[in-house]
């Protein structure tokens, strides 16, 4: 079912169609991550931007979708894909119709596209760990709240934060539990935790969500004060972990790249068959309650809804 | 009620109808499977939401679009078909729509408990109100459903069939009832096919044939071939044809010895004791007794249909011992039951004439593992024809056939398995006098061509003239056993209540038992 | 009951008699074994912090919302029906909810009935399709589901709301403070009155399980209910307005949804425009594993109470016992199982007829067993 | 009939007739009035792209796998059961099925009749439940499908497989290259032979949906699956042994989700340990948009074909259209009710009962009438 490879003229006149196939918009990050693209994809006047196609965490969903744009002959697509391997045959249909594709966050099994732009989300867990040895100089137990346990950026973030609390050995990371990157599975677990009479020194969860979840827990448990929180992704959203950080629930939590500005350049390069980096990797950015504000107000893109 | 009329959907059921029923008498409806009995009675009971035609009530035009309406203008109906809820109680069922309430606006429990019993007790029914339905006989259920009719006060009472399920005894009670109700000055319409009952309640009859009316007569005046040849709209030959009498050294076909069954509180099962059965290729025999003597049990259990387990006993057909594990088992060895319960135990209602025909017989019509269409098409259509049911056509839903010809449908559907013994629960239950004259030559036929046949009745009358021998059960054991020249109705019912006899048989097993276990 | 009875003296009364009080006796315990064996298990494994008051509570509280969508769900099912947009429904309130709070500023008080009603609404477009339009109640449900879905989606613009809105001397709005009691961790009502105070998610639960049976078996809608599932033809032919009755159940349902809504809120103190996703299955569940037929006309609230019970306490065992996730979720499976097995009504009665027919096979009267 | 033909003539046939022919003509094509409602606007607003091959191919395929879950369960459902576990099957299948070929390296023509057997053996089980546990279909399947989900991720290790399993030379083995026949886009069967091609996931579908419909309709085995769902007892004592095909549809069920797991594994490139879930709603969606009823007896495959095609399709215009996902949710869910109103059978025989009577109140015959 390959499609007739095509001069990308969908665009009449200059003009040019870029479809973006988002793995799941109601997450909190991706949320923000659309906002963005739409603002900084506006600034490109001979640019528009299909309304976001959202694959709800449906693999199957994002293929076809991926398939459905490569038939709509776009000019350029983006995509955040929500497992590497499967997307991977849609990202060659669409190389193969000839058509650019930017991947984002999440690699695929193929060279056949024409920019990566993306966090490593082991470096997120690396400096999620090292934050957790500076806060526990003198060692101590550490619960992590994981997402899905399939998802790749899970099982690297988790590598990650192993890998650098290694630093300490007195850190222990005394139990983990899936609890699907949602808030109230956080709060149920962690809650769980508690009553079994775990000792907890710090959380570290993967998401901020998480990480807000167990800060409720805590909270209840009247122990918020004795424990720290970690969280990671740092949304500029008033429900988000650097206004959490800000107000002191986390100890901190790390920006992991949206990577819309660099997504929405590389498009329009592309587009103007202009050379772009075949891969490139953006560095996390950590949040602590001395620039939180700061960091806050560079993010914050609530006014160009 | 003038110019009633009402069709559904490819069918015409009522046409310019006409209907008169006076305070304090019985109005009997007579008419074929189909005449449109039930849907005249529907329309007065406000079950359709559109009818042609109007209504008047004491005078003054009514329009019944809803059942409660009917209800509250103080029309009552008892339908063909029971209208219960089977995991409610009885007094929820009896006074359901009509809750006794507390100032509070609770439901109030013990009234209605009080309420129910009363009704309960007017129909002769000794039932705890608290029981729920689905452990009640079919034959309680329809008298519970009288009690629900009676619970408002009433000023028109329509009952389809009430008898349908009734063995003599009840219908005795349900007399009794009505007699008060006319007493009362209720306007009573009532439906059977039973002609003879009507001779006793009715005192006006009128008749319809293919949903048109037909006439009208006073009970008294009317002699029954007029009304048959009204109803039928033919000359209708001998009811009860003689049949040929059995070479009594003929092979026994089915004989069951020493038959058990446990009883089932849950399903209202009657338990067996050591019921004998037997009956010889091209013999009728007959089951009698009141209801839940354990009749519907005794075939049942021979068909397999309460499993290998419960049963216990010795059942041999042609001399061989029969194991009755499942009603495929007996199918396949040459069984085949006419259920009870039509609606519940017979028929998949919303499939067609033709689908449930062949249901059990489908076997027959295996080619190259497909079903033969063709084949199956060919023999239902005979089977169909020769049982005259009135259909729109084979491929019609069998839920939208009249009652009569319903069952008509379910025996095609146990002639089409071409059995060697035919177990008949209340074969007739709901049909018309011609189709019954139908099925009874049917019988016959089947019984010359050496089919064993054993048929459970609450008809009497049917019984006597159609067995050539009457085993008479009273519950769950054998009080007696009939043949046609000493059979009678008073032998029978006496038979039938002879809880002495079962009283000193009870005490007889139980000494063999002893000595068992010596 | 009188055949029986002959039965029972045809072959010694005395054993059967032990058996039927036996039974009897059991019985009312038995709707409950599958709860009882749970509570067992957490009490032998991990007795004190397992009973404990804090734990019991994080427990039912967590599943409270989902609770309280179940009773919803069992009136639906009573009636025959089913619902399958009852986590969208809640998802919507909570998400109205939280924007009541957070861009109206409303107090509590006025929110609540304000999601109630909303969900009373949506309720009563499900009733509606299902009865007027007379689309299947699952297909119905199934498109509501996605449609409330969207909405949510669309009200939201995929951006959770949270609901600790800061004011500006950066201490949480009096009315966002308030809110909290609608069930954010760690807030309790009466707090002093009564010992630590009482968890309001819990609290409600409650009491709609009571008020719920209560209206199912005192009223006369309720008995409406039970007709109407059990036999819709009888009922209507009883003149029961059986298409109100169902109306009225769907509406009832997403009022209870709309009830709920607050509480998810509060939960996690803020309004995921996911949540509620796939609740149904939680709620269905809690109702047929209480003992509700989804043919209709059988259950109770009560039954629906003990089978969340079941589900929450099972979840949190597991939990305080650190079972791997994998493993969890195969053990609860296997345990619902185990619960309705043990739970049906007549699994005695079918025990103690198998003993019986033993006794009777070994007994001599039957030896002439066929073939 | 007689009697029908007597009203006919009592109030001019001409009319009738004539409506009776609009009715049969239409009715034939009425079943499908969703589908091609959405064909047409699919046509209408995107003609070229929408029709071409590619695309359907494209849309088609997407579905395939849970279309082919939509069989079997339409056969459970025709039977008045539902599984809910189909999800979950198949993604247990899809993970056995690349674990054989990444771990065993096994060609596919072996890996695809063991995942038929794996799964028919799940099936087993819950036809085992349901029938001689008794448990209600609903709870059973509730249950197996979270133990097969858990027995899946812990095989898994929460580790999704790729399929893709590249040699020491870097290119793919001969196994794993022709494991992307089952499905990996833009791998199809017979290319050259038949132009571009035939896309297995496509094939399998419709080749499935062909010899269901022939087994439903043509076979004995299919008549008791209807008897069973229409009237359990009566099936009973019409010599049905319901026990029996109770178990062989909820088997032929796993069954079916083995035979799509490689599909789906291949489709992916890789099985991911949640892949299924909620595939449950989906396949019951398609089986009852196409007209089967929850209560069993009532169905077809045909219908479930045409349900699974509505939902393909639409998914696949509106996304061509571009239309923002939030609105798709709402607008999806209104064009399912849509659809299934439309198709339902009686609803023209129902308008031209309504005209009919209309048109006789207008006649004098009726001027009596009621009220
Ligand atoms: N719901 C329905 N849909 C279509 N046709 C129907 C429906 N109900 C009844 N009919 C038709 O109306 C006619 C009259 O049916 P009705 O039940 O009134 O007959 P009846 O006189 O009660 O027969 P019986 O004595 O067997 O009960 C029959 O031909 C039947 O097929
Ligand atoms: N609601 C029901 N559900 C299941 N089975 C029933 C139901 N009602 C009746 N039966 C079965 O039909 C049997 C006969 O019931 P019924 O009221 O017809 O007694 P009967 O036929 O008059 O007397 P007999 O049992 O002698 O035939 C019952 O004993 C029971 O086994
Ligand atoms: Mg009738
Ligand atoms: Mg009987």
């Amino acid at each position: 079912s390959t499609a007739s490879p095509t001069t990308g003229g969908g665009g009449s006149g200059g003009h040019f169609v870029v479809a973006y196939s988002q793995s799941n918009n109601a997450e909190p990050y991706r949320a923000q991550l659309n906002i963005q693209l739409q603002y900084f994809m506006k600034k490109y006047k001979d640019v528009t931007l299909l309304p976001i196609a959202d694959a709800k965490q449906s693999s199957a969903t994002q293929v076809s979708q991926v398939q459905q744009f490569v038939q709509r002959k776009v000019n350029a697509l983006i995509v955040s894909p929500n497992e590497p391997a499967p997307l991977t045959a849609a990202v060659k249909q669409a190389c193969q119709a000839k058509i650019p594709v930017v991947i984002l966050d999440r690699s695929v099994n193929t060279d056949c596209y024409s920019a990566f732009i993306g966090g490593d989300n082991y470096v997120a867990g690396k400096k999620a760990g090292e934050l957790a040895v500076k806060l526990l100089p003198n060692g101590g137990t550490v619960g992590e709240l994981q997402g899905i346990l399939s998802d790749q950026p899970q099982i690297d973030r988790d590598r990650g934060f192993r890998d650098a609390v290694k630093a300490n050995p007195k850190i222990r990371i005394s139990v983990h539990r899936e609890a699907k990157w949602l808030k109230d599975d956080a709060t149920r677990i962690t809650g769980q935790w508690l009553a079994q009479g775990q000792h907890l020194d710090l959380v570290y969860a993967q998401n901020d969500p998480m990480a807000l979840g167990a800060y409720l827990a805590a909270s209840s448990a009247g122990k918020e004060k004795s424990m720290k929180f970690i969280g990671t992704d740092g949304l500029a959203i008033p429900d988000g972990g650097i206004r959490a950080v800000q107000q002191g629930q986390l100890a901190g939590t790390f920006i992991y790249p949206t990577c819309a500005k660099q997504a929405a350049e590389t498009v329009n390069a592309l587009l103007h068959h202009r050379k772009v980096a075949k891969k490139t990797t953006l560095d996390i950015v950590a949040v602590t309650p001395d620039n939180a504000a700061q960091m806050y107000r560079d993010n914050d893109f609530s006014k160009f809804r | 009620m003038r110019g009633i009329g009402k069709s559904f959907p490819g069918v015409r059921a009522l046409a310019g109808v006409r209907l008169d029923v006076h305070a304090g008498e019985v109005h009997a409806l007579l008419g074929e499977n189909g005449a449109g009995k039930s849907t005249l009675c529907n329309v007065l009971s406000g079950a359709f939401g559109s009818y042609e035609g109007s209504v008047e009530l004491a005078g003054e035009p009514v329009a019944l679009h809803s059942p409660g309406h009917a209800r509250r203008l103080g029309i009552g109906m008892i339908h063909q078909e029971l209208t219960l809820v089977p995991d409610m109680s009885v007094a929820d069922n009896i006074l359901l729509g009509a809750e006794p309430r507390t100032r509070l606006g609770r439901v109030d429990a013990r009234r209605m408990r009080d309420r129910a019993a009363t009704l309960l007790a007017d129909v002769g029914l000794r039932l705890d109100p608290r029981q729920p339905v689905r452990q009640c006989r079919i034959a309680e259920q329809q008298l519970i459903e009288l009690a629900k009719a009676l619970s408002g006060d009433l000023r028109v009472l329509i009952m389809d069939e009430p008898t349908s399920a009734l063995a003599d005894a009840e219908v005795r009670r349900l007399f009794a009832v009505i007699r008060t109700l006319t007493a009362r000055g209720v306007a009573v319409v009532y439906i059977s096919h039973r002609l003879e009952e009507l001779e006793e309640i009715a005192d006006t009859v009128t008749v319809l044939r293919d949903g048109g009316y037909v006439g009208t007569r006073a009970m008294a005046g009317a002699d029954r071939a007029e009304l048959i040849g009204m109803m039928v709209g033919r000359p209708l030959g001998e009811l009860y044809p003689r049949p040929a009498s059995v070479a009594a050294d003929a092979p026994v076909r089915l004989r069951a010895e020493r038959l058990t069954l446990t009883g089932d509180t849950r399903t209202g099962r009657t338990a067996l004791h050591d019921v004998d059965v037997h009956v010889r290729a091209g013999e009728i025999v007959g089951l009698a007794g009141l209801m839940g003597a354990g009749r519907t049990e005794v075939l049942e259990s021979v068909y397999g249909a309460h499993g290998p387990r419960a049963v216990t006993g010795r059942v041999t057909l042609d001399g061989v011992p029969y194991r009755p594990r499942s009603p495929r088992w007996a199918i396949r060895h040459g069984l085949a039951m006419v259920a009870e319960d039509r609606k519940a135990q017979s028929l998949v209602l919303g499939n067609t004439v033709r689908f449930n025909a062949s249901l059990a017989a489908l076997a027959r019509f295996r080619r190259y593992g497909r079903v033969d269409r063709r084949a199956e098409g060919r023999a239902v259509d005979e089977q169909v024809a020769a049982l005259r049911v009135r259909t729109p056509g084979t491929q019609a839903v069998v839920g939208t056939l009249s009652g009569g010809n319903q069952q008509k449908v379910v025996l095609a559907k146990c002639l089409l398995t071409r059995p060697s013994v035919l177990l008949l629960d209340e074969p007739t239950r709901g049909v018309d006098v011609g189709a019954k004259a139908e099925i009874y030559a049917i019988c016959h036929r089947l019984a010359e061509q050496g089919t064993a046949i054993l048929m459970v009745s609450s008809e009497l009358p049917e019984l006597l003239a159609l067995c050539d021998r009457i085993v008479v059960l009273c519950e769950g054991r054998v009080t007696a056993e009939l043949d046609r020249a000493e059979a009678t109705q008073e032998r029978i019912l006496t038979a039938a209540m002879a809880r002495g006899t079962v009283l000193t048989r009870t005490a007889a097993g139980r000494t063999e038992e002893e000595v068992h276990d010596r | 009951m009188t055949g029986d009875a002959t039965t029972a003296t045809a072959e010694g009364p005395t054993r059967l008699v032990g058996w039927r009080r036996a039974v009897s006796l059991l019985g009312s315990l038995q709707g409950y074994i599958g709860l009882v064996l749970v509570l067992a298990f957490g009490i032998v494994t991990r007795g004190g912090t397992f009973l404990s008051q804090s734990n019991l509570t994080n427990a039912v509280g967590a599943f409270a919302s989902r609770g309280i969508l179940a009773v919803g769900e069992t009136l639906v099912i009573l009636t025959a029906g089913i619902d399958l947009s009852v986590g969208s429904m809640l998802g919507l309130a909570s998400m109205v909810s939280a924007m009541l709070l957070v861009n109206q500023n409303l107090p509590p008080w006025v929110i609540l009935p304000a999601c109630m009603l909303c969900g009373a609404v949506m309720g009563l477009a499900n009733g509606i399709g299902t009865t007027w339009l007379r689309i299947q109640p699952f297909v119905m449900t199934l498109a509501t589901l996605s449609v409330f879905r969207g909405i949510d989606r669309q009200l939201s613009d995929n951006v959770s709301v949270g609901t600790q809105v800061a004011g500006a001397d950066g201490k949480l709005t009096g009315n966002a403070d308030s809110f909290q009691l609608f069930g954010t961790p760690g807030h309790n009502l009466f707090t002093g009155v009564v010992g630590a105070g009482v968890y309001y998610p819990v609290l409600a639960f409650v009491v709609v399980c009571v008020v719920g049976q209560l209206a199912l078996s005192q009223t006369r809608f309720g008995r409406h209910v039970y007709a109407v599932g059990g036999n819709e033809a009888a009922a209507r032919l009883s003149g029961v307005n059986t298409d109100r009755v169902k109306i009225a159940v769907f509406t009832l349902c997403g009022l209870l949804a709309g009830f709920a809504g607050p509480i998810d809120a509060a939960y996690s103190a803020s309004a995921d425009p996911l949540a509620g996703t796939s609740y149904e299955l939680d709620a269905i569940a809690a109702a047929v594993i209480g003992g509700a037929s989804l043919a209709g006309g059988r259950g109770s609230i009560v039954g629906t109470f003990v089978g969340a019970l079941i589900l929450t306490l099972l979840d949190n065992v597991l939990g305080l016992n650190a079972v791997s996730d994998n493993l969890q979720l195969i053990i609860k499976g296997c345990i619902v199982v185990v619960a309705v097995v043990l739970q049906r009504p007549d699994l005695l009665r079918g025990a103690a007829d198998f003993v019986r027919r033993v006794a009777r096979r070994g007994a001599p009267a039957s030896t002439g067993r066929s073939s």
